[in-house]
């Protein structure tokens, strides 16, 4: 690397080939790669009956809430007295067991591991490794000046104060493209991938398995609450006249 | 929840029912057009060896020559894909102003640096 | 029908995913044409395909077809209890409901949040004309998947079929819930009531046909539906001299609408006579 | 209407005209770097043929991301009848009168009577 402080710095055109250009490969296709493992990986997820009741009856109340102006009256009443009743009502009846949390409930353990292991763990090997590799380059310049403030940022791992901040270090640039990337590889995964297709094909339409709530009676109580203060009005109380006005 | 969106449009006007799986539809083709035309004229900004002012004007002007092109693809029918024209122009302003920034550093660096 | 292309007929196929409609002739008639052959062209929506063409081939008992088909899609998934699930329909196309809820009965226990099984299960029933257990085992099934709005509207339909019809329009407004902007499920409501009879209950269909009619002006069902109760309403001994007097004056509108639309498709009937025929009393 | 052939040849013929862009830009710093001559800025076939090849590439973009769609939500029940709406797949029987179209059918059962 051949530094000569002149007006402009002359870089090297071989940290180019060797340098710039492998770091950003290397991160779009260890982005590529990893977005595979987590699909092999991600296992079928085991609903158990009662999250599945207890996410249903929440979607229903909020439906139920949301859309009541359209039922008459007394069949609102109807629904309401279901979930709310004092003695019978589904969204005040009492639970023993509680929700698994997540030091009993292995399940969530290993859900949890293998996040990490997509996610967290490539990101700092290979965050190290091109560190360790590519270490001391200066790869780039931003097109645009910049203040002292983001020298830390931009130049990790060279350490010369008198270089302009906008110039970028080896290990710098792949975390901006780790970051950078993320648009790109919406565009070039999520747009109608096969992967996702078969995974559908194969999760066997385990019903409406919604986000499920880590405590059923944190999320009753709220629905309750909210199902109660509702005022129910019929908006077809005067239907056939505007109709009619129409 | 995925659904709350549409529905809080809904509300607010209670004549016209928005199809929710089409408003989505929609903001994915808007979505996908708007990240590749952040990352095409970053491309050719970094190519163009654009810096500081004029590579955030040329961003504006791709932000609204893209506007621009949904406009051309929606046609005269404008109001029965989208709901508002400046909701569209304004929403994704600088949400992809970053892959922008990134490309725009690759390129220049690749053309412009070496 | 006309012979169309692979595409063409790759197109026809996902409308009619997406409106349910029930073409299998059509489908077999397609996938013979052009869509066997071109098969790898499909690219994601092959197995979908695959699988609408096994569900109209089982409608069709061409069970060559569908067994064609089940191989294909058991050698892609080999472990999918969703490919498991037509063997098992194919084993009802052939009235074999003992091996069909065999293989149902194992998918459910792999995995006890699949609905898809539970509702083969039913339906089994149902195809057995065994309406009273099926309607118990659907009630049952709702317990748990309560926001399933398929499950409701089969439910309102095999209610309706026993003339339960205060409980097919509770179904009814579940589904009215889940969909509040469907003109169909309005009108259908207000069928429901206007079956039920009563003077209450024609009100309630004469408000829920008006909003069908505000959310599809050509609902031409929900016009004569609205005609209907309006009359029916005026004849009344219940009504207040009022609502006899709007009753007949909606009543009027709607006939009018309704000879106006006869008239924009060139059909010139004596509507008057036919609606006195077709009023309950 | 949907993305034809065409969008994707504008496309490939986009990129490709973008790539070799930045080829000549590139070739055209270091040209000046040899001779030592201050970048003042491009040629103009080079800016004309990358801001062109951008438009080019975009529209191709725009026709492969795919179509809008009517996002009023009676748009697409207008048409609907209820018999369509109010069938359900998966409740789906299959013993009902019209099987009896089917040759096989009729087989199956004579065979099932001769035993």
């Amino acid at each position: 690397m051949s530094i000569s402080v002149m007006t402009d710095l002359v870089v090297d055109p071989n940290i180019r080939g060797w340098v710039f250009l492998p770091i950003i490969v290397i991160t779009f296709l260890v982005g590529i790669f990893r977005h595979y493992v987590s699909i092999l990986l991600s296992s079928q997820k085991k609903v158990e009956i009662q999250q599945l009741q207890d996410s249903q009856i929440i979607l229903r109340s909020r439906i139920l809430r949301e859309n009541a102006k359209y039922i008459p009256r007394s069949s609102f009443n109807m629904r309401r007295q279901f979930f709310n009743n004092q003695e019978t009502g589904y969204l005040t009846q009492k639970r023993e067991h509680t929700a698994p949390t997540m030091m009993t409930d292995p399940n969530m353990m290993t859900d949890m591991l293998k996040g990490n292991i997509t996610n967290v763990i490539p990101m700092f090997i290979i965050g190290g490794w091109i560190n360790w590799m590519f270490s001391g380059f200066i790869t780039t310049k931003v097109p645009f000046p910049l203040t002292l403030r983001f020298k830390p940022m931009l130049q990790r791992g060279i350490e010369l104060s008198h270089l302009d901040a906008s110039w970028v270090s080896s290990a710098s640039w792949y975390f901006l493209n780790v970051f950078g990337l993320r648009s790109i590889y919406a565009l070039v995964l999520g747009e109608n991938n096969a992967a996702d297709q078969s995974k559908q094909m194969q999760d066997q339409m385990s019903g409406a398995a919604m986000a499920m709530p880590p405590d059923p009676k944190v999320a009753f109580k709220a629905e309750w609450e909210a199902l109660e203060i509702v005022d129910h009005q019929w908006i077809l109380q005067d239907i056939d006249n505007s109709l009619v006005d129409q | 929840m995925s659904g709350s969106k549409a529905k809080s449009e809904k509300s607010s006007t209670p004549t016209v029912a928005y199809s929710e799986i089409a408003v989505r539809n929609n903001a994915t083709v808007v979505e996908y057009c708007r990240t590749s035309m952040a990352a095409l004229s970053g491309c050719t900004a970094g190519l163009l060896g654009l810096t500081g002012l004029h590579g955030a004007a040329f961003y504006i002007f791709t932000v609204f020559v893209l506007w621009f092109m949904i406009n051309l693809k929606a046609g005269s029918q404008f109001n029965k894909f989208f709901m508002s024209r400046k909701a569209l122009l304004t929403n994704g302003f600088f949400g992809q102003l970053f892959t922008y920034i990134l490309c725009w550093t690759f390129l220049y660096g690749m053309v412009h640096v070496y | 029908m006309e012979d169309l292309s692979w595409s063409e007929a790759r197109d026809l196929f996902r409308t009619w995913r997406e409106t349910n409609a029930r073409k299998s002739n059509e489908v077999l008639y397609h996938w013979h044409l052009s869509l066997n052959i071109n098969l790898n062209k499909l690219g994601n929506e092959k197995f979908l395909i695959v699988e609408q063409v096994c569900i109209a081939a089982f409608d069709c008992y061409q069970l060559d077809v569908a067994n064609e088909c089940i191989k294909l899609l058991s050698s892609e998934f080999p472990q999918s209890l969703r490919v498991k699930k037509y063997k098992a329909m194919r084993y009802e196309a052939q009235e074999d409901y003992v091996k069909a809820l065999e293989i149902l009965d194992s998918i459910i226990k792999a995995d006890k949040s699949n609905s898809a099984p539970k509702k083969r299960k039913i339906a089994i029933l149902k195809a057995q004309g065994r309406y009273v257990e099926a309607i118990r085992e659907l009630t049952d099934y709702l317990k748990t998947f309560m926001a399933d709005a398929e499950a409701w509207q089969e439910l309102s339909e095999l209610y309706i079929g026993e003339q339960d019809f205060a409980k097919a329009a509770f179904c009814v407004e579940e589904l009215i819930l889940h969909n509040p902007h469907n003109h169909l499920l309005h009108q259908r409501y207000a069928d429901i009531k206007y079956t039920q009879g009563g003077f209450d209950n024609m009100e309630l269909a004469r408000s829920y046909y008006c909003q069908a009619l505000k959310l599809n002006p050509t609902n031409i069902r929900a016009l004569y539906g609205l005609y209907l109760t309006c009359t029916s309403i005026a004849t009344s001994q219940k009504a207040s001299a009022q609502k006899k007097k709007d009753a007949i004056k909606m009543s009027e509108w709607a006939l009018t609408k309704l000879k106006g639309s006869y008239k924009e498709k060139g059909f010139e009937t004596d509507l008057e006579s036919r609606m006195s025929a077709m009023a309950i009393n | 209407m949907p993305a034809t052939l065409f969008h994707r040849f504008v496309l490939i013929i986009g990129f490709l005209s973008l790539f070799h862009a930045a080829y000549s830009a590139a070739q055209h710093r270091s040209f000046l770097r040899i001779n030592e001559q201050t970048f003042t800025h491009l040629p103009l076939d080079i800016i004309f043929q990358s801001v062109g090849s951008l438009f080019a590439v975009m529209y191709g973009v725009m026709h492969i991301a795919g179509d809008f769609k009517e996002i009023k939500a009676s748009a697409d029940l207008e048409n609907k009848t209820w018999e369509t709406y109010r069938n359900v797949p998966s409740f789906y029987t299959f013993n009902h009168r019209g099987r009896t179209f089917s040759p096989f059918y009729i087989h199956s059962q004579h065979s099932d009577e001769s035993e």
